[in-house]
């Protein structure tokens, strides 16, 4: 006997489509809509390295308890992608619901017993009411949104809107989109009436929420942050990272009278020439930024030294896919920490920033520049795929008025003129390890000194003198221990228990589920990381628990490498729970994982207090 | 370093019109080798900037690595220097310039530097027409690293080790004209009477301003055999005409008979004049200039001087249409669009 | 009352010389005359970032004893550099001797009571005896060469002898270069009778050792393996490795009738395009490396991800120098292991291998080879300036004629004639995580495939299917664990103590010293690691110990990294040794440093047996 | 990928003289966008290899990253592939053809692949003569990365975006000429008539031989203000002349008027026949061969057909002058000097 799925806002839907076949916007009008119905939504496209031709997946969960993580499995899948529909109707999970086209009969091989088929003649009522092949094609995605529309009871009114909105500009347009939705839902209507136990009902649990990409955030945050000056080079998933900085520049940042441009963004010849991009105009007190991911993150290395030793503010936005080398260019991953963190030869160290929502990126984004110019360093903002290339719920982007920028220790002219001693480009003058830097041409006769890579003294000179350079690398070491206190502080939540969950990034929305579970049976604490180098939080919450989970999306648990070698703290104290195929972390993997792992540590009894 | 430059200066030592003395535009003391004709190049820098009245302060110089771009801690010593990595003074000229299209932009390379390892950004840089100076200075070697040779090293002139170099050289000023470049000139280190006036005027040509500067490395490039020494250059050296500068004064005179002198006038009204061969040379044509060095080259001659010189495109600033004002001066009020916008802007996104 | 340092056949004596000005080849001349009297000899040249006119300083340690590391201190000063003088003489050791150019008196600032001076008049002896300033400036060094032969007692006709073989194809020099020689020997004999209490006496101490920089060695033992592509671009320290390998393939790998060469080596625009011309000699069957410094590896990291995730063989020599940036170029440190070992972005791990001496150079320079063509993964070889380009005393080379390479996994035609089952360039059907390469050409029909950098499946195709790609990773990993078993092992010294000492490359030999003198006091083991990853003896010996000294040449403990990431040992059973001033790390240091923190640690008495 | 190309092909289909069907020369199934002129180009390719009866095993087929560099997956499934990374298909080609000169090296490259991350790997193979075909697949934007600008990119032409291109564009034909390329030619995805003949003159010419060909993307690059989309490169096209490859034959002749054709001989003795404009073209001038690209380029038009031919410079393994033998084919016993230099090596260093 067939046990239906039956749900109201808590299940997952998975489409599978063709790249390039206009699908995108079609999925996305779905989970707008449900957003709109005031129902968290979490929406993930698996698209393909390709142009065109190649399938793609929307995964779209729909959570009324807010979970916006994978949650792993599929109870709902819309097929209407021939080359993977076989794959499609076997990871459907029991009891769901299979939606394809049924214009064509479905192949005799296609015999599961445990799931409910809703076939509707997509290409057949295409071609019924349009005639020309570029509107077949695209009125077939609008017109599956419709019969779902119907299937899971959502209110059709909320698509009309969205319709009417999103093509307010091309008002002929609304209305073919209109009857498209109308056509599927009107088919399913007709045909599949009360066979989905799946439904979308209206609530109101998204308050002054918003969606977005991670990468939108970004970008935007780098304009709120005064950043003028964008060298870069496109690379899958970092570049809507340039393109919303230029988008929201030419929005705000155009004068009004000249109609010129209050920024420069130049679209670099490789990786190397945008990070030197960067790296010359933080030199001349400009703000100043590039996106890239793996591939440019090992290309830009060099030049990462060069701003680590030389003391220059690089702000670095490293959005993560699947790597080694090319890897997986548009799947997740976050296995850059260790090239992010010791990038280039030598003793290197950098800051890193590890937002997990598109509000953080925007926040991480403006505090990461404000860092950069006051550490003097590079700082690298460890996004990645999922995050940035997604359309996320989070909460709204703020902004607070008063706060001032924050352009670190830099001399003016004044200052320079009323210098007493002797100014010293690399004196620590205050203990913190940070000294004074001038910008060029700000005064005619003090503050001018030579930037290089290679070794230096307290006057900028460059020396061989062993000592006088070791003094220099040792002073970077407590430039170090200052950027501990001034970077974000890890989120830690309970403080009884011996067990302790430790993860950062897009892995958070799982992580954050996978803990309600765990947590009603098992007491368990956790932390979220939200920056490297690691705040007193970090060691203390390690030093409180026997035994500390991992959460990675990495092979080789790089966040662990980080911890135990910057904190000295005893890898086996570690548990390793990573996922390294690419795909966003799921809840229930985790929960499976640590459960299946906790069994094996002792002791989960809270420590006495 | 122990060297101490003698402080002491004659009383009486003239100032420019801006009340400098030449010491105001010189650098610490080279280190390069005696007679390293980089070091000459330094000095016409230096003249350049004095006779030009420039403050020194507002000129930024940037380099590679190098002995050539060790350079700029020996001239300018009241400008910020930055030298940055091998190959990559472009684009940190670039994001300098970007940052403050208000000062003058040095940068300093060598034939390594640019030529090779550099080769992908000094194409770009001047795709670009970045407003700067680019001077190489070219030994046709790897000063540095003990006289490898370089991709500008003639075929079959040999380097320190006797054995000839198989490739093709690159001719870096065809490169520059072939690339968009707005002036292109080529010069001899030994020769500051070219030297200098070409200088200032790539200094006052709003754009990318290329000088590739013939300059022997005395110690690893100075076999007989060699094509870049400085006895093998000064016999072969066959220069377009001696180039006088004079300031601000008249218009380019295009149609002019050979065997006369002709007036370039460069951007800010000031002029060069410049010596003209019995033969006729026309600056303002890239073909022209392609033609002409290849020309002279074929005859086994360095063509030097003023190769091509147009100022009318637009620099990087004009072609992507920045504000006038530096974008490091503009004030957080300026660039944050505050709180204001994002009423609209989050409703944009529900 | 001064008390005068004397010794016979140990002591320190360092050269201050002007670079450019032709003191390295009369100082080298001293260190082989020390050899050639049968008495071991270490030889440091310390020069500067230039080319001319910068001071230059070469050390010289004679040690009866044979230990050839940094001492530290200084008896004996050849101070023919004014730039430097007061630097120099203020360094020398009490009792020790300052040998200068008394044409000029010294300044009256030169009080010093504690010391010796030995004035020798080279540039009146030289203008008395030459006209032309070119052989004024050559001859003066020979001069006090020949001092030196005086005041140590040294048998004057090993230099005669040296001098003759020197010049063998320039017989005319032979004589001016003895009278020379002669000039000085006689002045000082005249002048400085018995008032040096250093010499060095005939022994035959040094066996059948040779003198041989560590470039050389390495550059040879490319010829030796078979190594026939080598793409590079110039950088110190490196350089030295590829002329050596083209001055050693010129010699023995020119075919004698055509005059053709059975090797070939470009000089890259850059060291991105040096590794890929590597990667692509190796993927198409020859045997190629290419050798780089620190800036050289931050640019070809890129590439490095890429040959170990298409598993390409890439033999790389790093010759480390003083990071991070440009550093101090002519310096060494040891600072770019997890720039090597974790090079490139995205989860990988390359092989490294760890010379500390000449003769070591050539071997792991073979086995390199060998393995990466077993592993199809790069190899890097942590060399480094100390070793690469200073003359060192060590075994000589030799070579097993039975020894075969391992060309690893390779189907030839034949073997793909006659492949059973369907090849798959990435299946691990030995099951030790290697699979079977192919090379271009080989045969008509069978084992064409695709090699890529993005994801693959074990036939070579292209595949964004997450299990695919995690399944190629964790068969990396496979491999890894089988690298363990092949690489050099670890040498062990002792096995009772609770303390132990590791140390790799060219601490070795200061730490082997420090050992002998720390052992007469303490009960300590040691070990000398020789590849990453660590075989199991490493991980025994860390097992064994309570207290683990790691001796290095860099400032964040890198190798102390390397082991607790890849070990999973507690890092406070770690005590850091480390020098990070870019001069070869001193026996006096490690004795004084494990000394002093020894004290800390508790028990240092032998375990139980 | 679950696309499955039918196995079936027509009994009789015919066979080259090697007894290979064009099969042989295929690849996997595309899975570029429909249209591509990338897709064009691989059937170009599979069609030369044929009719050159290359065996396809001794063929190498090496790109970087890139739409474009995709192709070597869709053609030639016999042949040894490398996709290697973005820009570097020149270094990782040299270094295969340094193991092993005996096989034919096909790069693929996009022009965002050449023209800027790999600019200077471009120019530094073109300068060491690597006998190889390198071909541009050109259209003026970057494809896979959903059509930005690339350096070729005209001024003022307008992407997917609408925003015109503000920098000039590069060239590639013009620099490679400047470099010393041995064959130099332009053509079009579109005009296989053109193409294959040109891709069999270059897989004859012995040395380096650089096809640039424009290739629309017909996603990204077909809005009707980029001047690099099907039918604006038709309107705009100005080929010198329609190739036809003939096997060998005649020898080249320099001399003849006008309107006539004109026979180029290549390396293995088979010859281009030219159809020659009105105009006179001289194959064998770097110059001529410059000047024209740049007239026909003043009229805003593209030039296409072969450019320049040269076969007399030696290549790569010619100029560092290798043994005739494949280096990777070298046994140990013939690379390793072996025991018996050792006792004297080691001691010259006693
Ligand atoms: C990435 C990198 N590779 C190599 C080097 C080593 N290096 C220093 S200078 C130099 C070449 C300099 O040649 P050139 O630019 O012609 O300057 P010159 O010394 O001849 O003036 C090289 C290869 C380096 N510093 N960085
Ligand atoms: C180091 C690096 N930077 C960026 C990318 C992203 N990327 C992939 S393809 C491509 C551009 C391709 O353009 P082109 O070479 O013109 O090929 P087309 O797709 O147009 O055929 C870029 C920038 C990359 N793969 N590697
Ligand atoms: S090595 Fe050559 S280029 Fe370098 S400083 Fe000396 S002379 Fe000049
Ligand atoms: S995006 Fe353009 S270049 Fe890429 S496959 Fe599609 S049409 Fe071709
Ligand atoms: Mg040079
Ligand atoms: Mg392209």
């Amino acid at each position: 006997m067939m046990n239906n799925i039956t749900a109201t806002n808590d299940f997952v839907i998975r489409f599978a489509n063709v790249n390039g076949s206009g699908s995108a916007s079609a999925n996305n009008l779905f989970s707008k809509a449900v957003f709109r119905l005031g129902v968290p939504v979490a929406a993930k496209n698996i698209f393909p390295s390709n142009i065109q031709g190649l399938p793609t997946w929307f995964e779209v969960r729909i959570s009324e308890q807010g979970y916006l993580g994978r949650r792993g499995g599929y109870d709902f899948v819309v097929a209407v992608n021939g080359q993977t529909m076989v794959r499609d109707y076997q990871e459907l999970l029991p009891g769901g619901y299979f939606f394809y086209d049924s214009s064509k009969r479905l192949p005799d091989t296609f015999t599961r017993e445990d799931i409910t088929l809703i076939g509707i003649p997509l290409t057949d009522i295409c071609n019924a009411h349009y005639t020309e092949p570029r509107l077949r094609q695209i009125f077939k995605n609008i017109i599956y949104v419709g019969a779902l529309a119907y299937l899971f009871e959502m209110d059709f009114t909320v698509f009309e809107d969205s319709i009417k909105s999103q093509f307010a500009k091309k008002a002929k347009l609304i209305e073919p989109n209109i009857k498209a939705l109308r056509l599927g839902f009107d088919y399913a209507e007709e045909h599949h009436k009360a066979c989905c136990g799946l439904n979308i009902h209206r609530r109101d649990l998204n308050g002054d929420q918003i969606m977005m990409e991670g990468n939108a955030a970004a970008g935007l945050g780098a304009v709120f942050a005064g950043a003028t000056v964008a060298g870069w080079y496109p690379i899958t998933p970092s570049t809507s990272v340039v393109e919303a900085f230029e988008k929201y520049c030419k929005a705000y940042r155009v004068d009004e009278q000249s109609g010129q441009n209050k920024f420069a963004i130049l679209q670099a010849e490789d990786e190397l020439a945008a990070i030197g991009i960067v790296i010359g105009a933080s030199w001349n007190g400009a703000r100043a930024f590039t996106a890239t991911s793996g591939p440019g993150v090992s290309l830009m290395s060099e030049f990462l030294g060069l701003a680590y030793f030389s003391e220059i503010p690089v702000m670095l936005m490293d959005i993560q896919r699947t790597g080694p080398s090319t890897g997986m260019p548009t799947r997740t991953q976050q296995s850059d920490l260790l090239a992010a963190a010791y990038a280039s030869h030598g003793d290197t160290k950098n800051v890193l920033l590890f937002p997990a929502d598109p509000t953080e990126c925007f926040a991480h984004t403006v505090i990461g520049f404000d860092l950069a110019e006051r550490l003097q360093t590079p700082v690298i903002l460890m996004s990645d795929l999922d995050l940035g290339m997604n359309v996320h719920q989070c909460d709204p982007i703020n902004w607070d008025d008063d706060y001032t920028y924050d352009r670190g220790k830099v001399l003016t002219e004044e200052q320079l003129e009323h210098l007493g001693e002797r100014w010293g480009r690399y004196l620590d003058v205050d203990g913190d390890g940070i000294p004074y830097r001038t910008i060029p041409g700000t005064h005619p006769e003090k503050g001018a000194f030579f930037t290089r890579g290679s070794s230096h003294d307290e006057y900028a000179a460059y020396t061989e003198d062993g000592t006088v350079y070791a003094r220099g690398m040792e002073r970077l070491l407590v430039k170090w221990d200052t950027a501990k206190t001034l970077v974000p502080k890890a989120d830690v939540s309970g403080q009884s228990a011996s067990v302790g969950v430790i993860y950062y990034g897009t892995s958070a929305w799982s992580a954050d589920e996978a803990l309600e579970t765990l947590r009603t049976t098992h007491d368990i604490d956790a932390m979220r990381i939200k920056a490297f180098p690691f705040g007193v939080e970090v060691r203390e919450f390690i030093e409180a628990h026997d035994t500390l989970f991992v959460i990675e999306q990495n092979r080789d648990a790089q966040m662990k490498t980080l911890l135990v070698n910057e904190l000295s703290v005893d890898p086996n104290q570690f548990v390793e729970v990573l996922n390294i195929d690419g795909m966003p972390i799921t809840a229930s993997y985790l929960v499976e994982s640590i459960n299946r792992q906790l069994a094996d540590v002792q002791s989960t009894v809270p420590r006495e207090a | 370093m122990t060297f101490i430059r003698p402080n002491f200066r004659h009383p009486e030592l003239s100032t420019n019109a801006i009340g400098q003395s030449i010491k105001s535009y010189e650098g610490a003391l080279s280190t390069l080798c005696a007679g390293c004709g980089h070091d000459s190049i330094s000095a016409a820098i230096i003249k350049s900037c004095f006779d030009l009245n420039l403050q020194p302060h507002k000129i930024a110089k940037i380099s590679g690595i190098g002995c050539s771009s060790k350079t700029p801690t020996y001239f300018l010593g009241k400008a910020h220097g930055f030298n940055s990595v091998h190959g990559r003074m472009p684009s940190v000229t670039t994001g300098a310039n970007m940052a403050n299209r208000d000062l003058l932009y040095i940068g300093v390379s060598g034939d390594g530097d640019t030529a090779s390892i550099g080769m992908g950004q000094f194409a770009h840089v001047v795709r670009r027409n970045l407003n700067m100076v680019y001077i190489v200075m070219n030994n046709g070697c790897y000063g540095l690293t003990k006289g490898q040779d370089s991709a500008t090293a003639d075929k079959g002139s040999a380097s320190k080790k006797g054995v000839p170099s198989v490739f093709d050289s690159i001719d870096l000023c065809q490169l520059a004209l072939q690339l968009g470049a707005g002036m292109v000139a080529r010069s001899f280190s030994g020769d500051k009477h070219q030297l200098i006036p070409l200088i200032k005027a790539a200094i006052r040509h709003p754009g990318f301003a290329f000088i590739d500067v013939v300059s022997p490395c005395v110690t690893f490039n100075n076999t007989p055999a060699s094509t870049k020494g400085y006895e093998w250059v000064r016999d072969h050296l066959e220069a377009t005409g001696t180039i006088d500068f004079i300031p601000a004064k008249s218009e380019i005179t295009i149609d002019y008979p050979p065997g006369t002198s002709r007036q370039v006038e460069l951007h800010d009204g000031s002029e060069l004049v410049l010596q003209k061969n019995a033969e006729d040379y026309d600056l303002s044509s890239r073909k022209a200039a392609m033609n002409r060095i290849e020309a002279v080259r074929e005859q086994q001659h360095i063509l030097t001087g003023l190769i091509y010189h147009n100022e009318s495109a637009a620099d990087t600033h004009g072609l992507i249409n920045t504000v006038r004002q530096p974008l490091n001066e503009l004030s957080q009020q300026t660039l944050c669009p505050g709180s204001g916008v994002l009423d609209s802007l989050n409703e944009s996104l529900r």
